[in-house]
């Protein structure tokens, strides 16, 4: 990767919340590059540590109880975590923007759609309150809301609308990177289909970079450029979307593609990863992933995996598979 | 939403009634002979008997009942004090400025002291202060009030002479009925503003506003404070009410000619009709406070106006 | 918040400033215990409202402080017969509203005392025929049977004269709008907290020498002496025991106090056993430490009376009578006489929640449990207590008992005499009833001290009652206020009150 | 026909709400067949979770019938109809799996309790042993080691907890299971394991399913056929292969073309639709689904069309179905 | 059918532990709650065993140590009767323990059942039920006792009636939107998919899961029904002398305070302490009911 065009670049992030059973280890030294234009999808299942790590990225980790322990977060050459919090203000928004998860419990109650989305020009944007009025009335129409209904409560829309508001939202500044926790999750499917179509439409429009947080493989593989997936607080495995669908190496994202019921195939018995996802409290030594792990070898249980590029900008953090892969054996 | 409150004060009714009904039942077992209450320990039997037939007293209970309905409803006459003669209405009306003036004070401190104190130590969850606070407050809830009351009396008007002990007619009369009635309100309007407002600043909303880069004063005094202060709101009003109703302890002690003494004068000299139509106003009053909260609500809460209309 | 805190202490002081600059001696201002009831005079029969109406009304006689009468609304007097008295009006004189006082208005304001409106006061009033005019200056009362302690109770509250044309016109307002030719005129009257009376100053005697006067009702003891300390009142009553050292120890205060004719007592329910026994009501007088009741609670205030007429009444033999001792060994032999067992007797004593009372009860209650006397309190709300006496259901019961009027008749009258409606003893007795109604019909002179004379030592003899208290009025008086004199009968007047700084 | 185990006849479901009746379940006739699994799919607020809640009378429909066929004889029996005792013995027939695997525990028994409940107050078993046995065997059906028994729901994970709620259901021996949404709380890992318990627990039992959800990729999985609701009505039913192969009805179309495929490389059409689901409250007499339908045409604003076999074993509700099935 | 996973994360073995102890577990581990119920633990020896620990009697009089300050002989002081403080608020401690714990039981049971029918039956009955609720919530509590105590008579007893009356709509709304949540619960209608009865349904699902904030509610309504109480006893409508309570205790005091505020410092002090207790008790089984419900 040219590193001019890195815009961000997450270095060895480790974050934790102090919970009354221990420290929950939400995210363990994790390494993420993105660059400019690029969109990445970041998989995982609950627990696994994405919405920590994109909350870390606008430094927005409700501390108590969490903290940023140690990394650094690289954004245009320069520290996030070494900011600070009002130069950070002036970064969220309008550098970086965050689409959430729902867009039921993301808008303000009380406070009408123009205003909210308002509130974000006005910040960012040397304009005037009525200016910032208008221009928000804009945003609703880009993305697909008629200008009428710009003076209603978030409680008047469905869904799917609220979920364009915050689309909205998240655009109004123009960023040049946006987060996307989950943002189809709460929503129907034919619902989803919209919204990520207006996401896909957009983003070519604003040219922005994206970080989409899914756990479904099929939004990414829609999406995305880059994909990563995460297991336990740390990215196993990362590569451009095309190099990790066909060839997947790690382990666990092997098992989570089949895990998935197929749509045009019948298969009698789904393929299951055993067990479950690790207690973040009590994370398991070496490789996280060792005790679900079929071809688990001693060395899995005592040192963690490093990130190997089993291709050319695909990454794994299994040794094991990585070197059946480079020696081209079956990955059963 | 007109209609609404319409169909509030239609739904009054039926309440109202009931509490005329409880309170006439109440009365008339309660021991004790109004007529010998009225005309005094020196009354000669005859005129007890001409008081009675002239009150009514010797009809039968329901018909009392009904005849106090129909003059209250038909006729705007809850009857007069048997005490002092006057018509009640006009005896309530003279006690009840003490009352909301008492009230009032009382709440503005708690509003004043309470909200401030809830959100700083929302904010700061855990830190000293808010250990402290939520320590005074659950102080200010045992406190019974009639003793902080002697308590301020004690120092504030006999050692320190600061303040005066008693009446309430001058400002500095008011001070401290008013701050012993808040205790209670002050405490609860912490509490309730603090738990409100944790479970607000970590709503998924304030998340997006902090995300947006907005100031986290602004955050916190525009974004989170208008949806913590909802069920304030409603504490508020009902903590009002309560107040209105309630002092009765406070005024006691402190002297003051509110409703809650002359209620409890009344309920001591069998004053029947003072009674009668001091629990209807305070029942009145205490619906009105509610339907009142309900629709400041309905103007915080543009998902509550919804629902009215 | 800041600015606020600012604007805040700013207005408390401007408010306190303002409040102090308002108190210039032109005004008294009086913290009495209670509100009045009414301000018409027949509408009641108890002291805050009677003090009230003094300022506002007249009688037609006058009380001086030793009990002897004088001049009032009416210039002089004759006696036509025993029961008719003619009495000559004082002329020019107005009331509040500027129309002149006349015979109609005295006729009216007794003759009322006789209708329902005046139930609280009929005992004074019952004997009364009817009022005569003769012109608009002159009227003769006539009585329906000869009673000598009428006259004297025309100094009462009841025999206040008002207004007729006022009075008619406002029907059952009148209480809250009162017109009288007294000293001050109605201004204000915020109900439970202060009524606010101006000087009248085309009163026909003597004028106030103060603009204002503003009484507070106060209830609470302690609160109504730190109000006089502070200077808030000039003058303060009734003062409690408890409250008499701090007045005498403060320099700017003078204390007063008076013995005055008010009994407090433990009346038995004669008509139920064992109490119908006289030597059990006898046994348990002598089971009563009653002096030393009367020092624990009231700490050298008042006294425990011997007699039921009051010593500072006419004809009273108090100070005569030995003073009360316990004596366990008498009781005990009592007991025995009678065929009773103490400590099979159970009594309930029943109190209202005055202090005082329930004080002394408790003391009661743990002297008769030394002979094995079980014996509970019970302390009930006014109304219900009352409602109870009426019942005759009782046991034993703490009252009190005082005198408006200065004649010894309504001293045993209202409480012995087998009809009255005050007679919670269920004392029955001729012989009594008799003596009586000899005193009554009797003038004023030997034959008639003679009678109560006898009647006390029957009465004690006969033990109805045990006397617990003689009560003392008091008032904590601010030492700029001059010409102020307690009252026997608690009515205390200010029409010769000023300031001297 | 006269195979149908499950016959539904004109199902009807209102609901009294403020704003009007709520149409939730708006006259609906399929049927199931004795082995097979139904699947259920629709969007939310389209009335399968009520529907399903209606098969086994944990709710009152408002008219129709729910004809279960008899064991012993060829007859049906109305479950709409049955009474409080007659349900009572059906309780052991019919079952359902909820969605919500924590809110359908209560969560002050423990799993020992939870697995107990329906085996006590049917009174299955007067000997504490053979109870005992019976649910230490259930629990290991559905995966629960023993020594789970005496957690609480709220210590266990979504999938355990689904495994409960899957027990249960199981302990009366059912024939017949409402599966509501049994998945859709879970992640996909969690989510496969607990599908493959059900395939496997219908092999082994012979269990007649309805399996509700609103993921089209996991009904197509597990189920034989496959009806498709919209607004309350059924707008599609047909065998899986069928069902995805063909759609004939534009709302299964846009429905099928949504889903987003975790594979590269897919050529699909996708058919976005405007605006939102509307609301199921005094439905318009039409189409439902004319309101967003681009084929929509005046008859399908003024007449609703029946559900009809368009092709053998295919029904759909739609004026043109028929010239769907080229497209 | 595999039971792989059990294998892998051996860490969930557990032994039965009553859920009683679990609440007192976690109880345990606010300070806050363990003062409120180590004074409450307190209190309730002194009530069952005042005659044993109190060093006089409540109520033997002693003419000649009136008003006696805090000394050796008498830890708190004597009042108007030279009766031992502490000895009074001793035994006061059974007569507002008595108070609280009876009113609140009045209360509870007569509220919560009207609660629980109104939420289970809901309809007519329940409509009957909450408007007469209404009524009775818009008069005050105190206006309601003080009239209540008025028409009966002041006692002990009454006394209880009155407050606990008074604290009926309370729990009758309490128990009833308890009742009403749990009833939308999705566990109720598995239970009755699996064939429960009605009567199974409310005494094993419905009444153990409203129980934590019915039990929240008591602990702080104890708390309320002995002020309340006091409250009476201040204006001279509680227990009858010489029997100790502590609100009549300090109303008797209240005239002294400015010579001998310990009359009414220590019983106010007695109050404050127990309904402090309480009420962090209330607010400590609250953390600790909870997490069962929401986590």
């Amino acid at each position: 990767m040219n590193d001019t065009d890195t815009m961000l670049d997450i270095k060895n992030l480790t974050i934790h919340y102090e919970a009354e059973g221990g420290t929950v280890h939400a995210v363990e030294g994790l390494n993420l590059t993105l660059g400019r234009g690029e969109s990445l999808g970041f998989v995982g299942e609950t627990g696994a540590g994405k919405t920590t790590t994109a909350l870390g990225i606008m430094r927005l980790i409700p501390n108590p109880p969490g903290k940023i322990k140690s990394g650094e977060i690289i954004f245009n050459g320069e520290n996030l975590l070494s900011k600070s919090e009002s130069e950070m203000r002036k970064i969220r928004g309008a550098k970086i923007a965050m689409i959430f998860q729902d867009p039921m419990t993301s808008l303000n109650p009380v406070i009408t759609v123009d205003k909210q989305i308002a509130e974000m020009i006005s910040l960012h944007k040397n304009v005037s309150k009525s200016e910032a009025l208008k221009l928000a009335g804009d945003m609703l129409e880009l993305v697909g809301i008629r200008r009428e209904r710009m003076h209603d409560y978030p409680h008047q829309f469905s869904g799917g609308m609220k979920q364009r508001v915050v689309i909205a939202i998240a655009l109004a500044c123009d960023p040049e990177l946006l987060i996307a926790d989950e943002p189809t999750t709460a929503l129907d499917v034919t619902i989803q289909a919209q919204v990520l179509e207006l996401m896909k439409e957009l983003k070519q429009k604003f040219s922005a970079s994206m970080i989409l947080i899914t756990h479904d493989l099929g939004i990414v593989a829609d999406i995305c450029d880059k994909v990563a997936i995460m297991y336990a607080g740390r990215v196993v495995e990362y590569a451009d979307k095309r190099s990790l669908y066909t060839n997947p190496v790690h382990p666990y994202t092997r098992g989570l593609f089949r895990s998935v019921p197929d749509i045009e195939e019948d298969v009698d018995e789904l393929p299951v990863i055993p067990g479950l996802m690790p207690d973040p409290v009590n994370l398991p030594s070496g490789c996280a992933f060792h005790p679900r792990c079929s071809m688990a070898v001693d060395e899995c249980r005592n040192s963690r995996p490093k990130m190997i590029e089993a291709e050319e900008g695909h990454f794994a953090a299994c040794p094991v598979c990585v070197k059946k892969f480079m020696n081209g054996e079956a990955l059963s | 939403m007109l209609k609404y409150i319409l169909r509030r004060i239609l739904m009054l009714i039926p309440v109202l009634l009931g509490v005329a009904f409880c309170v006439f039942t109440l009365l008339y077992f309660t021991p004790g002979d109004p007529a010998r209450m009225v005309l005094g320990d020196l009354a000669t039997d005859e005129a007890i008997k001409e008081f009675r037939d002239k009150e009514g007293l010797n009809d039968p209970f329901l018909v009392q009942f009904g005849n106090y309905v129909y003059k209250a409803v038909f006729k705007g006459d809850i009857g007069r004090s048997y005490s002092s003669k006057r018509p009640v209405m006009q005896e309530i009306l003279t006690a009840f400025p003490y009352t909301l003036k008492l009230s009032a004070f009382a709440m503005i401190i708690a509003i004043i002291i309470g909200i401030p104190c809830g959100i700083i130590s929302a904010i700061k969850q855990y830190s000293w202060f808010d250990t402290i606070t939520m320590i005074f407050a659950m102080i200010g809830l045992s406190m019974p009030v009639f003793w902080l009351g002697l308590l301020l009396i004690l120092f504030f008007a006999v050692r320190l002479r600061w303040l005066p002990s008693s009446g309430f007619s001058t400002f500095k009369a008011m001070i401290l009925p008013s701050v012993a009635l808040a205790a209670q309100s002050i405490s609860m309007v912490t509490r309730m503003t603090r738990s409100s407002m944790l479970e607000v600043i970590r709503a998924d909303y304030i998340r997006t506003a902090r995300a947006k880069g907005q100031k986290e004063s602004i955050v916190i005094g525009v974004h989170a404070l208008r949806n913590a202060l909802i069920p304030v709101v409603t504490l508020c009003g009902l903590q009002f009410g309560q107040l209105l109703s309630g002092a009765i302890l406070t005024e006691s002690i402190f002297a003051v000619p509110g409703v809650g003494r002359l209620m409890v004068n009344a309920i001591m000299s069998r004053d029947y009709p003072m009674v009668q139509g001091g629990v209807l106003f305070i029942a009145i009053t205490f619906s009105i406070v509610n339907l009142l909260v309900d629709l400041l609500y309905a103007y915080i809460d543009p998902r509550i106006k919804a629902e009215l209309k | 918040m800041k600015k606020f805190y600012s604007v805040f202490i700013a207005l408390v002081f401007v408010l306190s400033v303002a409040g102090a600059s308002l108190a210039a001696k032109d005004t008294l201002i009086v913290a009495d215990q209670y509100d009045p009831t009414t301000l018409d005079p027949i509408g009641h029969n108890d002291y805050p409202t009677s003090r009230a109406c003094s300022h506002i009304y007249d009688t037609l006689i006058f009380l001086n402080p030793d009990g002897t009468l004088r001049p009032g609304l009416a210039e002089k007097w004759e006696f036509i017969t025993d029961k008719d008295y003619k009495m000559y009006l004082r002329k020019g004189v107005k009331f509040h509203n500027g129309d002149e006082m006349t015979a109609a208005d005295v006729k009216f304001s007794l003759e009322r005392a006789n209708t329902p409106a005046g139930s609280h006061i009929h005992t004074y009033s019952q004997d009364l025929d009817n009022v005569e005019i003769i012109d608009d200056y002159t009227v003769i009362i006539h009585l329906k049977k000869v009673n000598y302690p009428f006259f004297s109770s025309l100094v009462h509250s009841w025999g206040n004269i008002v207004c007729k044309k006022v009075v008619e016109a406002a029907g059952d307002d009148y209480g809250m709008n009162p017109v009288g030719t007294g000293p001050f005129k109605f201004k204000e009257w915020a109900k439970g907290d202060h009524y606010t009376f101006e000087r009248f100053d085309d009163y026909w005697g003597n004028k106030a020498k103060f603009k204002t006067l503003i009484v507070r009702s106060i209830p609470e003891p302690t609160n109504r002496t730190i109000e006089l300390e502070t200077g808030a009142v000039d003058i303060a009553y009734p003062v409690t025991t408890i409250e008499i050292a701090r007045i005498q120890e403060n320099s700017e205060l003078e204390l007063q106090r008076k013995v005055i004719p008010s009994t407090t007592y433990m009346g038995f329910n004669v008509n139920k056993a064992p109490f119908s026994d006289v030597r059990v009501r006898q046994a348990i007088s002598a089971l009563l430490d009653t002096v030393n009741i009367q020092r624990a609670v009231f700490r050298g205030v008042g006294q425990t009376p011997r007699s039921l007429i009051p010593e500072v009444t006419k004809y009273s033999i108090n100070n005569e009578l030995p003073v009360h001792v316990r004596d366990v060994e008498a009781a005990k032999k009592l007991f025995a006489e009678a065929g009773v067992d103490p400590s099979k007797i159970k009594i309930i004593i029943r109190s209202n929640e005055r202090k005082e009372r329930i004080d002394m009860a408790t003391i009661i209650q743990a002297q008769l449990a030394e002979v094995g006397i079980h014996s509970e309190i019970m302390q009930q709300e006014w109304g219900a207590y009352l409602s109870d006496l009426q019942k005759k259901t009782h046991d034993v019961f703490l009252l009190g008992w005082g005198l408006s009027v200065p004649d010894p008749d309504y001293a045993v009258s209202g409480l012995l005499e087998s009809n009255a409606g005050t007679n919670y003893t269920g004392f029955n007795d001729p012989k009594l009833d008799e003596m009586l109604a000899k005193g009554r019909s009797l003038p004023d002179g030997e034959e008639r001290a003679k009678v109560y004379r006898d009647m006390q030592l029957y009465i004690n003899e006969q033990c109805p009652m045990v006397y617990l208290h003689n009560d003392e009025a008091i008032a904590g008086v601010r030492k700029i206020v001059k010409g102020f004199e307690v009252d026997p009968f608690e009515v205390h007047s200010f029409r010769n009150v000023y300031f001297e700084e | 026909m006269s195979g149908a185990y499950i016959r539904v006849e004109n199902l009807k479901k209102y609901f009294a709400t403020k704003r009007g009746m709520l149409h939730a379940v708006d006259d609906v006739s399929f049927e199931i067949k004795k082995g097979e699994t139904l699947g259920l799919v629709g969007e939310s607020g389209c009335g399968k979770s009520t529907l399903g809640r209606c098969l086994i009378r944990l709710l009152d429909s408002t008219s129709g019938k729910v004809l279960l066929k008899n064991n012993d004889d060829d007859g049906y029996f109305d479950i709409t109809k049955a009474s409080a005792h007659e349900m009572k013995v059906l309780r052991k027939r019919v079952q359902i799996v909820f969605q919500d695997p924590y809110s359908c525990l209560n969560p002050r028994l423990s799993v020992w309790e939870l697995i107990a409940e329906p085996l006590i107050v049917n009174n299955i078993y007067g000997n504490k042993n053979e109870m005992r046995k019976h649910i230490r065997s259930l629990m290991d059906t559905v995966g629960l080691a023993e020594r789970l028994e005496n957690s609480y729901p709220h210590e266990l994970d979504g999938g355990r907890r689904q495994r409960i709620g899957i027990a249960r259901s199981l302990a009366l021996n059912p024939e017949f299971i409402v599966l509501d949404e049994p998945v859709s709380a879970l992640d996909v890992c969690i989510q496969a394991q607990i599908l493959n318990l059900l395939n496997s627990l219908q092999k082994e039992f012979k269990y007649t399913y309805v399996f509700i959800s609103h993921n089209l990729s996991v009904v197509r999985h597990v189920s034989d056929r496959i009806a498709v609701m919209y607004l309350g009505q059924i707008v599609e039913l047909a065998e899986y292969k069928d069902l995805f192969k063909t759609p004939l009805h534009p709302y299964t179309q846009a429905l099928l073309s949504a889903i987003p495929l975790a594979k590269l490389d897919v050529k699909r059409e996708r058919i976005i639709l405007e605006g939102d689901v509307p609301s199921p409250i005094e439905p318009p007499n039409a189409c439902r689904f004319a309101g967003r339908c681009r084929y929509a045409e005046d008859i399908c604003r003024n007449t609703p069309p029946a559900l009809r076999e368009i092709l053998p074993g295919h029904f759909a509700a739609c004026h043109h179905a028929k010239e769907n099935i080229n497209q | 059918m595999t039971t792989t996973d059990e294998k892998i994360i051996p860490e969930l073995v557990r032994k039965r532990r009553s859920p009683l102890f679990e609440v007192f577990l976690r109880l345990s581990k606010s300070p806050l709650a363990m003062f409120g119920l180590a004074i409450i633990f307190i209190l309730v020896f002194c009530a069952v065993f005042a005659e044993a620990i109190s060093p006089y009697s409540p109520i033997k009089q002693d003419l000649m140590h009136m008003f006696e300050t805090p000394s050796s002989a008498h830890w708190l002081g004597t009042d108007e009767f030279g009766r031992d403080i502490l000895s009074r608020l001793i035994y006061g401690a059974r007569v507002s323990l008595q108070v609280g714990f009876i009113a609140v039981g009045i209360a509870l049971i007569t509220g919560g059942m009207l609660g629980a029918v109104s939420g289970y039956y809901s309809g007519w009955l329940d409509n009957c039920i909450m408007r007469v609720m209404d009524v009775l919530l818009s008069i005050p509590q105190t206006l309601l006792a003080i009239a209540i105590v008025a028409a009966l008579g002041p006692s002990l007893m009454n006394l209880m009636i009155a407050v606990g009356i008074s604290a009926v709509p309370t729990y009758a709304r309490i128990v009833r939107g308890s009742v009403l949540s749990i009833r939308s619960m999705e566990f109720i209608e598995a239970a009755r998919a699996a064939g429960s009865s009605d009567l199974r349904i409310i005494l094993k699902h419905i009444i153990p899961n409203s129980m934590a904030p019915i039990i929240v509610q008591s602990t702080l309504g104890v708390a309320s029904a002995i002020l309340n109480a006091a409250g009476l006893s201040f204006i001279g409508l509680g227990i009858q002398p010489p029997n100790p309570e502590w609100g009549a205790m300090l109303s008797g005091g209240r005239q002294y305070i400015r010579d001998f505020p310990h009359m009414t410092l220590y019983p106010g002090l007695a109050i404050m302490l127990t309904i402090l207790a309480l009420n962090f008790l209330g607010d400590g089984l609250r953390d600790a009911l909870d997490p069962k419900l929401k986590r």
